[in-house]
């Protein structure tokens, strides 16, 4: 029995051996594999676009919404929608379908996109856009390529909510009750979309697999197939990147100078529209007097930060905004004054109100970079005076601890944190308007400030598309003047393809999208 | 060697070193001894005293790197005739003499016995080195040789472990084990030691019965007087590393020629012996003192701190064997007058 | 035998079931709600979305309702849903991440028995040589290097720089399944991960092997005239072996926890990988599920030890 | 023994249960020592004879039976009121090497007792710990050393002086010499016998060796299989031993004396397992003279001369 | 023997030292050791930078003449956070194992003398602790406990007792049998006397034992912790959240020092902190102490 297994023992090890000597082969040149879902934009391992929260960029090469943003993220422009139109009181919105066909070669029409509705608005299908669809009145389908939706009030963000929805098969799903679709293996074994590609098989938490969609109505993808490689971290992505395994990843700032002057590599970047800033527990009496919010905002060297540990890869801002079109002129830039902000603490009493006491900065930020800059950050409010300790923990820590509805200040004086500035510039209002502080809505700062409130109803109660930056512009102002925050960048994203992909569009969207990426005209070079 | 006498086993002027952290010690210095075919030699002594590790000596099994053969000979004759000198045989001539020419049992015949092994596997080993039996044969002269031993029911016991067998079948089997190859020597080192008297009367009984039906040589290793008034024939007492009196064992015992000997015998308790000192109020007859540790010996005679009879001369050189008779001999200076 | 089995397979189980609820008062004690791990503090929700999420996973439910429900559901097999991916049941994703794990860990123990013997066994018998003296100072540097950095190196020297490896993954993506694809991903892996249970057994063989060689019963073979490398390769080691046999079971709970660094960092579709992403993202339903599995796997392995353990040392008898 | 016996053991049992099986280890054990008197235990390994003197100091607890020392039942007294009595009885253990603490000084070890029932000051229980050396024949500066230090058979004094440092009146000695060399043993035995007779210590004496028995003790039980099977004087028992073990037991005894008469009895086979002993006389299996009727009822002990009892049902041996 | 030595020789404790003085490997463990422990008590008092100081205009520099061992991605020196992290990790790994070495003596110790309800309960406790395999229980309980010092500290010491409460227990119940024992049972002695005069000096060798390995243990368990990211926090430095940089591959390809440099020393002071106890291991067998 013994000699059994060391026979069998010797087996496997030369075949180990054996095997080890084997180099990788290239991947089949009409293959594209990639980390799709790594970095902040991914969400591995889900595939139900209802119960999606990030992800877009991967579940649009098989699904398709009716409308997205371009790939600059400017404006929404139609995908399944060939055209759509916003009526002028900003209540109906029609929505001309094109003439396409699901993977199973059915065609699509309105009442599968009226089906699909029907889902993302309600949350017992496990929609997480139930919630924002709330102000939809109805949805019909008057036609074969026809849906109209209609609202019971304006509301700014529908369709940046619509691009969101993911067009589903009703009749591939309408025989699944509506509270058993979440945990339906169709999801990962059998989905069917509209998109340049289809699903042909998943292997569990490796990768996915698309074939070319042949049928496309946009022409036949020029690649056969698209492999979406799961990654536990982006250094195991960039590995595999480097070791020519796959030819796109996400990566985070700092390593993109390894890629830098690579020939075999192409660095794409782009605005994250998450502004970075250090909230003021507004609840803490510490941050009562504006003049210490403003010595904050004085000490730190935003510049320095971004130059060396941004590598100049973000842009410093001095409200939630950083796009030109948003800021308004004279704003205060608070450049980098040490003394100043010395000046200002004597003024408001600093060594009485709390001294050299250590304050918390709480964070769920823990990827390297963040970690650096965290460190620069302690350092630099030392030197004022202000001695704040970093405390990075996991997301639900973090969630658990800003969101309690009576929470504990000693546990967060103050925030690092980032929130979503765009493309829809009226996201930040949740973090900011008094009618968002927990449990209405996740202004973790607990920011009182009415002239802010105003200012934020304001923009978002805008009918006129093209007054709507001027109302920002009031936001930003404000938010200048009063710091709810000490803002402090917008940095960029990257994400590094092989320099053999040719027409690849990515873009560090928040939550991956969804953009016109136009997965069909993706190819790969020699 | 034409004498009329002899002998299977010859050491001359053995010395065995041990080294340890302290330094070199001698367990065993200039050792004479010899044990003829069909010959019971009992080496007799105190814990300490290198009987032990004059049989270890002679089976060259002393510890690597620890204990060694510094000085002497030992020649022996193996079955097939030749006479050899056992210190200068390389390892591999001297594990054909092992098992074959000479076998050995241990004091424990628990920790003797590997105890994942059958016994019948252990007794038939031997066999298969030395005599390239196959296994079916081998294990067949095993059991025979259990029986031989006097184990009931040999086939069933041949396939148990040493776990499974009471301590007097275990010191059986080693028994077996040691007499697989028929050797001409047996070394047995403190067979008995580990038994109690009723088993001990029994294996003694049964190492009587096995030398005299095989003419064997027995080099018979203990502690115990009464023992090698049993099993012996010449008796060779050991204190400190050496051979302090050599005899017939009745010889010996009957007339004790070194003070060492003499206190030996009269400090054990005898059955009977004892009510009638007990009556008359008095002490057994005790050796003050203790055995010197061998890293630090007396100059002269090593019992000399403890011997009523020393004088200043037994202090300045170790003594020379002094014979009492052609047979019996003596490592003391007076020992006329310790006979007396 | 078969009674002792059974016996011990029963307070297996009732181990098992303590363990339950072992961790599941554990969890119980942990700030927050499952719920906040699904918040993106960047893209925030609604009250009402999260009050939607909330009572679409059941967690409005109370504690030991919850528990009663899940041990209820966990006894026909079912342990419920992920959180996080609620399309997927957490019994066929740590089935599904069982056998990858077995491999990994399996190859990797092959590895480390066959060096660790070995080099104890050589170790032992030529003891104070070289070959001893180096033996066991690498063996002493693998149990006192951090699996996660030698994983580091090793994934960047082998797979990065010298491309020898695949970077991770256990099989390359869209390629036709074969054996050696598969090994190719593995030796990598499975080697390094190998490094201190190798270590490790080459300390207890090498410490075992010297004490039996003290024993009389190697004397006994010796004075038998056996040859020395039986001495040594039958009559020694496989006393030597017995308690080493132990020390591999025991080393699996090492093993799986330098399974969890080897994994994350290789990116092995494996329990260690699966559970270090429920930790991170409080995904309850897969950390009970695949606690409770590796728990009944730790129980079955050791009990297997203890068979083997009995089937090789005749001193034991059980049932 | 007409007055109150000093020591009383009486129907004394023990029982363990092993991996299921239920080993007998003694069984009706029943005897008395007189103030003074040192009564030997002999018997086999196994035969219980350990556990009998454990027992009697309540060093393990028995399973069933009484014992009374000078009048008190120790067996229903509670762990303190045992505490309290322990100083007057004390035991000697076999193993040099195991019985002395390695980490603690002989000093240390003289005083523990001392220690432990708060008995004078410190400076008295160094003078005290400083005459029992002296009693035992060692050297006081012996007091700062290790027991490492010393050989077999002063660690064997230092054993016995620790005995003697609580003052008791009665001591168990388990085969306090067995581990010794014969010229040590002399030694040993010459002090224990004047220690008793000095002090008039009352003392149980545990040992497998007749010889040394029948040296010390003025009276012997022989043991076998957790079972008495013979008491008598020792003078009466080694001329004229009545039962057919006791016989064979002394006849196994190898003796020096190249004279003495070669006609040993040997016993056939083992002793059986305690697990597992035969029924009625549990000696049966190896008597030579057994007969079908000892396989029923357990023998009970009969005297059948002064002072002199054995437990066997045959009288037509002599 | 005892005529010869006329003054009284050291005991075993003492004896043990001795045997370790003459340990070759040992020796270079605490040659390693103990310098180390100096640079890193001490190092405040000589070296110009601080652990937290950054200097953004000298970030990732490698080593030189101003900073031995370079700098990070804050310009942070280097040499005083491998010093900094050291003080940390040593002090997380002595802090849990004293308090694991407390739990486990007394756990052990209660279970091997205080009756057999109380053994079968606490060791069936102690199997269930055991089952779970260490890492996966370091997760959970890290999850809950957090991040920081102390918590670190209370994961680390809760996982480890059980190893030892069951040598302990093991140790003690070999003890309760043996003669010397039995003799101070015999003479009067309760609970509290046999655990602390004899129970706890016939135990002293596991517990050195123990605790030299085990820190090293809780060195690489704190390691390990830190690495993902559930340890110690930073800014606070620790060689295992130091280590964790070299997760960026930017980090391990074109900034080596600043992972070589911690990952070094840790495996430095644990190789040595193993050697130190494989070295009291061999002094305190038993079986030396036949030689």
């Amino acid at each position: 029995m013994k000699l059994r297994i060391i026979a069998s023992a010797l087996a496997i090890s030369v075949a180990l051996a054996g095997a080890a000597g084997l180099s990788t082969g290239p991947a089949q040149a009409a293959t594209l594999s990639g980390g799709f879902d790594v970095g902040p934009g991914g969400f591995q391992g889900n595939f139900n676009p209802l119960a999606a929260t990030a992800g877009f960029t991967w579940l649009s090469v098989y699904f398709e919404p009716l409308v997205a943003y371009d790939e600059k993220l400017q404006k929404v422009v139609g995908v399944l929608a060939d055209s759509y139109e916003v009526s002028a009181d900003q209540l109906t919105y029609t929505f001309k379908l094109a003439d396409a066909k699901w993977h199973d070669g059915k065609p699509l029409t309105s009442k599968d996109a009226k089906f699909t509705m029907g889902l993302a608005m309600d949350a017992r299908s496990g929609s997480v856009l139930a919630a924002r669809l709330k102000a939809i009145a109805s949805v019909e389908a008057p036609d074969e390529h026809t849906l109209v939706v209609k609202l019971s009030a304006p509301s700014a963000s529908t369709l940046d909510t619509m691009t969101k929805v993911m067009m589903l098969p009703e009749h591939a799903l309408a025989a699944i009750p509506v509270d058993q679709l979440a945990k339906n293996s169709w999801w990962s074994t059998a989905p069917i979309g509209t998109g340049p590609f289809k699903f042909t098989k998943y292997v569990t938490d490796q990768y996915v697999e698309l074939a070319a969609n042949i049928d496309y109505r946009g022409g036949k993808p020029a690649l056969e197939r698209v492999i979406n490689r799961y990654f536990a971290n982006p250094a195991a992505a960039i590995a595999a990147l480097r070791a020519g395994e796959i030819q796109f990843t996400y990566v985070d700032s700092n390593d993109v100078s390894t890629f830098k002057g690579d020939e075999a590599f192409k660095v794409i970047e782009g605005d994250s529209y998450v502004v970075n800033y250090l909230g003021f527990n507004h609840e803490s009496p510490i941050w009562k007097d504006v003049r210490v919010r403003q010595a904050v905002m004085y000490a730190i060297n935003r510049d320095a930060i971004i130059q060396s540990l941004y590598a100049g890869a973000a842009k410093p801002a001095n409200c939630a905004y950083v796009v030109d079109q948003l800021i308004p002129q004279g704003i205060d830039t608070y450049g980098y004054d040490p003394e100043k902000a010395k000046k200002l603490l004597e003024e408001a009493g600093w060594a009485d109100i709390n001294g050299d006491k250590p304050i918390t900065l709480l964070t769920y930020y823990t990827t390297p970079l963040a970690t650096n800059v965290l460190a620069a950050v302690q350092a630099m409010l030392a030197q004022v005076g202000i001695n704040v300790v970093p405390r990075a923990v996991d997301t639900p820590t973090y969630n658990s601890i800003v969101l309690n509805p009576k929470p504990d200040v000693a546990q967060f004086q103050m925030v690092y944190a980032g929130l979503q500035n765009g493309p829809d510039a009226g996201s930040i209002n949740v973090g900011l308007n008094e009618k968002q502080i927990p449990p209405a809505g996740p202004n973790v700062v607990r920011a009182r400030m009415p002239e802010l409130n105003s200012a934020l109803d304001a923009a978002l109660a805008e009918p006129d598309a093209s007054k709507r930056d001027a109302r920002y512009q009031d936001v930003c102002k404000v938010m200048n003047a009063n710091l709810p925050w000490a803002t402090m960048w917008v940095a960029n994203r990257y994400g590094v393809v092989s320099s053999k992909l040719k027409d690849f569009i990515w873009t560090p969207a928040p939550g991956g999208g969804p953009y016109a990426a136009h997965p069909e005209k993706w190819s790969i070079g020699e | 060697m034409n004498a009329p006498f002899e002998p299977i086993l010859d050491i001359r002027g053995l010395r065995t070193i041990f080294r340890t952290r302290g330094g070199e010690i001698t367990a065993v210095n200039g050792l004479d001894l010899t044990v003829a075919a069909g010959e019971t030699v009992a080496l007799v002594g105190e814990s300490g005293s290198g009987k032990s590790v004059t049989s270890l000596s002679v089976m060259r099994l002393l510890t690597r790197n620890v204990g060694a053969i510094a000085a002497g000979s030992i020649r022996f004759r193996s079955k097939d005739g030749s006479v050899r000198d056992l210190v200068a045989l390389d390892e591999q001539q001297m594990r054909k003499i092992r098992g074959d020419d000479i076998g050995m049992i241990f004091q424990e015949p628990m920790s003797s016995l590997n105890p994942v092994f059958t016994i019948g596997d252990q007794i038939s080993e031997p066999i298969r080195i030395h005599r390239n039996a196959s296994r079916k044969p081998a294990m067949d002269a095993a059991i025979a040789l259990l029986e031989q031993v006097g184990i009931p029911d040999a086939r069933r016991r041949a396939g148990q472990y040493p776990h499974e067998l009471s301590g007097g079948m275990r010191q059986r089997a080693t028994i077996a084990m040691a007499l697989a190859c028929d050797p001409v020597l047996l070394i047995a080192d403190e067979p008995t030691t580990a038994l109690d008297v009723t088993i001990q009367a029994q294996i003694l009984d049964l190492l009587l019965t096995l030398q005299r039906e095989r003419g064997m040589g027995v080099l018979f290793v203990t502690h115990n007087l009464g023992v090698v008034a049993e099993i012996a024939h010449r008796v060779a007492v050991m204190y400190a590393g050496r051979i302090v009196e050599e005899g017939p064992v009745a010889e010996v015992f009957r007339n004790p020629r070194h003070p060492y000997t003499l206190g030996l015998l009269a400090s054990m308790p005898r059955l009977g012996e004892a009510t009638r000192l007990k009556h008359a109020g008095q002490k057994l007859a005790a050796i003050p003192g203790v055995m010197p540790s061998l890293a630090n010996m007396p100059d002269g005679c090593a019992f000399s701190p403890r011997c009523r009879f020393a004088i200043n001369a037994c202090r300045v050189a170790v003594p020379g064997l002094a014979a009492v008779d052609p047979a019996h001999q003596s490592r003391c200076i007076r020992w006329q007058e310790v006979g007396q | 035998m078969l009674q002792y089995s059974l016996r011990r397979l029963l307070i297996g189980a009732g181990m098992l079931i303590a363990l339950s609820m072992l961790i599941f008062l554990l969890l119980r004690l942990t700030p927050g709600d499952p719920i906040d791990a699904y918040i993106d503090p960047n893209i925030p929700m609604s009250p009402a979305q999260l009050s939607d999420l909330r009572s679409q996973l059941g967690l409005d439910q109370p504690l030991p309702v919850q528990y009663v429900a899940w041990l209820r559901e966990a006894l026909t097999g079912n342990l419920g849903f992920s959180i996080k991916r609620q399309d997927q049941p957490v019994l066929s994703l740590v089935l599904s991440r069982i056998a990858p794990t077995v491999l990994l860990m399996g190859s990797a123990l092959v590895m480390a028995i066959m060096a660790g013997i070995i080099t104890g066994v050589v170790s032992a018998v030529r003891r104070n040589s070289v070959a001893d003296l180096s033996f066991s100072v690498f063996a002493l540097a693998g149990i006192s290097s951090p699996p996660f950095l030698s994983a580091l190196i090793g994934l960047y020297i082998f797979a990065v720089s010298l491309n020898w490896a695949p970077s991770g993954g256990m099989l390359t993506p869209g390629a036709e399944f074969s054996i050696g694809d598969l090994l190719h991903h593995l030796v990598l892996p499975a080697a390094l991960l190998s490094i201190a249970q190798a270590a490790l057994i080459m300390r207890y063989t090498r410490a075992s092997m010297l004490e039996v060689l003290n024993q009389d019963y190697v004397r006994t073979a010796r004075a038998k005239g056996v040859k020395e490398f039986w001495v040594i390769a039958k009559h020694a080691l496989r006393n030597a072996l017995l308690p080493v046999v132990t020390l591999i079971g025991s080393t699996i709970g090492l093993a799986i926890g330098g399974a969890i660094f080897i994994e994350s960092v290789f990116n092995w579709p494996g329990m260690g990988l699966l559970l270090v992403n429920a930790v991170e993202t409080r995904d309850y339903p897969v950390i009970m599920g695949s606690t409770l599995i590796i728990g009944a796997c730790v129980i079955v392995v050791n009990l297997l030890t203890d068979i083997t353990y009995a089937v090789i040392d005749p001193r034991i008898k059980v049932g | 023994m007409t007055a109150a016996p000093f020591i009383s053991v009486r129907d004394l049992a023990k029982h363990y249960v092993s991996r299921g099986t239920r080993l007998n280890i003694l069984e009706g054990i029943s005897f008395d020592i007189a103030k003074g008197e040192v009564v030997g235990l002999v018997g086999e390994s196994g035969s219980g004879k350990t556990t009998i003197g454990r027992s009697v100091l309540r060093l393990v607890e028995p399973s069933s039976g009484s014992v009374q020392f000078d009048g008190t039942e120790l067996t229903k007294l509670s762990s303190s009121q045992m505490r309290r009595t322990r100083p007057r009885m004390q035991y000697i253990f076999q193993d040099p090497f195991a019985s002395l603490s390695p980490r603690m000084t002989i000093g240390e070890i003289l005083t523990e007792g001392l220690n432990i029932q708060s008995i004078g000051t410190r400076k008295e229980r160094v003078d005290r710990a400083r005459a029992a050396l002296e009693q035992v024949d060692l050297p006081a500066d012996a007091i700062n050393r290790y027991a490492h230090e010393f050989s077999g058979g002063q660690r064997q004094r230092i054993g016995i002086a620790r005995a003697l440092t609580l003052a008791p009146e009665f001591i168990v000695a388990d085969e306090p010499v067995s581990a010794l060399d014969v010229s040590i043993q002399a030694q040993v035995i010459n002090l224990l016998r004047d220690l008793q007779q000095r002090l008039g210590l009352t003392m149980l004496f545990i040992s497998h060796d007749l010889a040394v028995v029948e040296y010390i003790c003025d009276r012997v039980i022989v043991l076998y299989l957790g079972r008495i099977m013979e008491i008598a004087p020792s003078a009466d028992l080694y001329a004229r031993p009545q039962h057919p073990y006791t016989r064979a037991l002394l006849s196994a005894i190898p003796s020096p004396d190249p004279d003495a008469p070669r006609n040993r009895q040997i016993l056939k086979g083992d002793i059986p397992s305690p697990a597992n002993p035969p029924s009625g006389c549990v000696f049966r299996t190896r008597c030579p003279n057994a007969l079908e009727a000892c396989g029923g009822a357990v023998p009970q002990l009969r005297e059948v001369g002064p002072g002199h009892f054995k437990a066997c049902i045959r009288d037509d041996l002599n | 023997m005892l005529a010869r030595t006329p003054r009284p020789s050291p005991g075993p404790t003492a004896r043990a030292f001795h045997r370790f003085g003459h340990n070759r490997a040992a020796l270079f463990g605490v040659g390693v050791i103990v310098p180390m422990l100096l640079l890193i008590l001490s190092y405040p008092l000589w070296w110009t930078f601080k652990p937290n100081d950054i200097d953004l205009l000298a970030m990732n520099s490698g080593p030189t003449a101003t900073h031995w061992f370079g700098t990070d991605g804050v310009g942070r020196d280097v040499f005083a956070r491998v010093l900094e992290g050291g003080r940390i990790s040593l002090l997380v790994a002595v802090a849990s194992t004293v308090i694991s070495a407390i739990i486990g003596f007394l756990v052990g110790a209660i279970s091997a003398l205080a009756g057999r309800w109380t053994d079968a309960v606490t060791m069936r406790f102690v199997d269930l602790v055991m089952t779970l395999p260490p890492v996966i229980f370091l997760l959970v309980l890290a999850s809950i406990a957090g991040t920081g010092i102390w918590p670190t500290v209370l994961v680390i010491s809760l996982l480890s007792w059980p190893l030892l409460s069951r040598m302990i227990r093991s140790r003690l119940l070999e003890l309760r049998e043996r003669d010397f024992v039995m003799a101070s049972r015999g003479m009067g002695a309760g609970l509290g006397h046999l655990l602390f005069r004899h129970g706890l000096p016939n135990s002293i060798d596991i517990l050195v034992v123990y605790a030299t390995l085990q820190i090293a243990n809780a060195i690489l368990l704190e390691a390990g912790l830190s690495f993902l990211g559930l340890g110690i926090a930073p800014p606070a430095a620790s060689w295992g959240n130091m280590l964790n940089a070299a997760r960026s591959t930017a980090v391990l390809e074109q900034f080596p020092w600043q992972w070589l440099f911690p990952g070094g020393a840790l495996v430095l002071a644990v190789l040595a902190i193993n050697f130190i106890g494989d070295g009291l291991r061999d002094a305190f067998d038993p079986r030396a102490e036949l030689n």
